[in-house]
């Protein structure tokens, strides 16, 4: 399927650098180049795979190719395999010997040839949508999952009694600040009583400062009104309302 | 009903696979394909000299009283779930859960308060409200949203819906019971737990064993 | 195999339907669907105290040789038309993504090596992996991201999926071709090059994940 497999029944090394393009990394030439050997690759001599590596690499070269960092990398390395395979072994030297090294190369060869024969079965298998094929009208497995949220009266009320009491619960103070007492309204309405001529709306005679905020006004208007009830009872005013809601007008009781 | 046949010449040529192979063939082309397919498609696909209709005849025999079936819809042909299983298809789970209690507690001061903006939810609870809790609420429409506030920023605010008054059996919002009533019932403990936040919500639920002792 | 059935007591409370009628209710839930069903999957959608992998077992046996068969694809079953008439479906057939020489052989390098990370892939190739490779890959849904390898760097992973199994019409990875001759012939071995000057990365140590998943 590459190209370059047709090459090496006979490598032409012209077309060689021409396909260098077509190579997947210096491995892959390495693979192509073994197959000239044409014996099993687990029988492959490592020391002439190399020199016919870097004799390609000679001639790319030569021929001006530029030819990626990998693979003058591995030019490098399998340059000083070579030699180690060559020179007989140094005692002193450390490390795997050459033919470790060797093996170790031939091993990654017959890996990669063993992948890609692999790749090939597998790609050959029947495939889904070429060769077989699923219902062709798929239809749609529903799955309801509804999540029923659970929460009764009772759990709401208990919520809010929470939010509640969780505001109220504070050491026990009497708020004064918003409430006026009757008693308070009674010694007021004693001292403005006097100036007192016609008729007047109840409302006039709030303090300045509890006209406005309802909950103050609410406590104002009661207090005051208990007042002017009480003094209404000692004698002291007359009241009067001309309907259910209507302003409540009073005025001081004439002697 | 039966095709013509094609010549006999070309029939000789071409012999024609056995009908039970021809049956095979029309089951997994009427399988794959994904419109109903009419006898002359069918017989389009199947090589020289098949018998479509014959091979039809024994396909739909064949898937009786099978979990599916070979119906025919106009004049082609497709397979179909079984009608008496179609329940299989639709799977309904209800899982029933609890609302959590930042949830059911946003949704008790929206009743309360309705309508009332997010910041004054948050203000009533002391914690920021999460976009998912009233998301959520949305979502089940037990909320919606109310006329935007006209105060600067014009915030939305919120109120219970029908949905809402439906699912806890109310007339109206107003039907909720008051702080006192919740007193009374003895819903509202006015003794809890320092922190009251952090407690879980058992705590708030009358102990059981006190009652227990007294009753019988 | 077989499912732990519910306990005696809910058997009784709830009568299974009889076998056959158990086979047509998965065989009418398999057909409906696309995609591979797990066992489990299928039982969810049975009534209380079916067994749904006796049931499958009848199903398969059923469809053996026709037109349609149950395949099974990882712990899921589907029914797939017979491999052999897929001639016959020349219009459905859906071209098949040309897929760069890198990306078969790195997709044949994560079936037979998986768990297998990157830096293992570059190994074997020789060459680096493309981003785009294993991004077409990853979208194809053929392959996806496995366990962290236990090693400096913790590099990730990469598995081939249930999708992969279901392309290729393979039950498992064990069953890829030729998966046991190249595991004896060390093949699937990570062996890293002897000495110091290993490759750059150093997560190739020992990878007792990859024999695992073959191992029976």
């Amino acid at each position: 399927m590459a190209p370059t497999d047709d090459l090496f029944a006979d490598p032409p090394e012209e077309a060689f650098l021409v396909d260098v393009e077509g190579f997947e990394g210096p491995l892959d030439l390495l693979l192509t180049l073994s197959r000239s050997q044409k014996v099993d690759l687990r029988r492959v001599s490592v020391l002439g795979l190399a020199e016919q590596y870097l004799a390609f690499v000679e001639k790319a070269r030569a021929l001006r190719i530029e030819l990626a960092a990998d693979y003058l990398v591995m030019a490098a390395w399998l340059a000083y395999l070579k030699s180690r395979l060559l020179l007989p072994p140094d005692p002193t030297e450390e490390g795997p010997s050459a033919e470790d090294l060797a093996l170790h190369l031939a091993f990654q060869l017959e890996r990669l040839q063993a992948m890609r024969e692999a790749a090939a079965r597998l790609m050959a298998r029947d495939q889904k949508g070429r060769d077989f094929f699923p219902r062709g009208a798929p239809e749609a497995l529903a799955h309801l999952r509804t999540v029923k949220w659970e929460a009764s009266l009772l759990d709401l009320m208990r919520a809010y009694a929470r939010i509640r009491t969780k505001d109220e619960f504070r050491p026990y103070a009497f708020d004064r600040h918003n409430v006026y007492t009757m008693e308070q309204a009674l010694d007021r309405m004693r001292g403005l009583i006097g100036y007192m001529g016609a008729w007047a709306d109840l409302t006039s005679f709030l303090p300045e400062g509890w006209g406005e905020d309802p909950s103050r006004r609410r406590s104002a208007m009661a207090a005051h009104f208990a007042a002017i009830l009480e003094m209404a009872k000692r004698g002291q005013v007359d009241l009067r309302q001309g309907d259910i809601f209507a302003p409540i007008y009073l005025k001081r009781k004439a002697e | 009903m039966k095709e013509p046949s094609k010549e006999p010449i070309e029939k000789s040529l071409f012999e024609a696979p056995p009908i039970a192979e021809q049956e095979r063939m029309i089951e997994a082309i009427l399988f794959a394909v994904a419109e109903p397919l009419t006898m002359a498609e069918l017989s389009a696909r199947l090589p020289e000299g098949c018998d479509a209709p014959e091979a039809m005849a024994y396909l739909r025999k064949r898937y009786e009283g099978r979990g599916v079936q070979v119906v025919r819809v106009g004049d082609a042909y497709a397979f179909r779930t079984a009608p008496d299983l179609g329940h299989l298809m639709r799977k309904e789970t209800v899982e029933p859960r609890k609302l959590s209690r930042a949830a059911i507690e946003t949704l008790a001061i929206v009743a309360y308060h309705q309508p009332v903006t997010r910041a004054e939810i948050e203000e009533i609870r002391g914690v920021a409200v999460s976009r998912g809790t009233v998301d959520l609420l949305l979502e089940l429409d037990w909320i919606r949203l109310g006329r935007r506030r006209m105060t600067p920023g014009r915030p939305v605010t919120f109120v219970v819906t029908e949905a809402f008054l439906d699912h806890f059996g109310l007339e109206s919002a107003r039907d909720l019971p008051g702080v006192k009533e919740l007193r009374a019932a003895g819903l509202l403990d006015s003794r809890p737990l320092p922190g009251a936040n952090a407690t879980p919500d058992e705590d708030d639920e009358e102990t059981p064993g006190q009652t227990e002792l007294f009753e019988d």
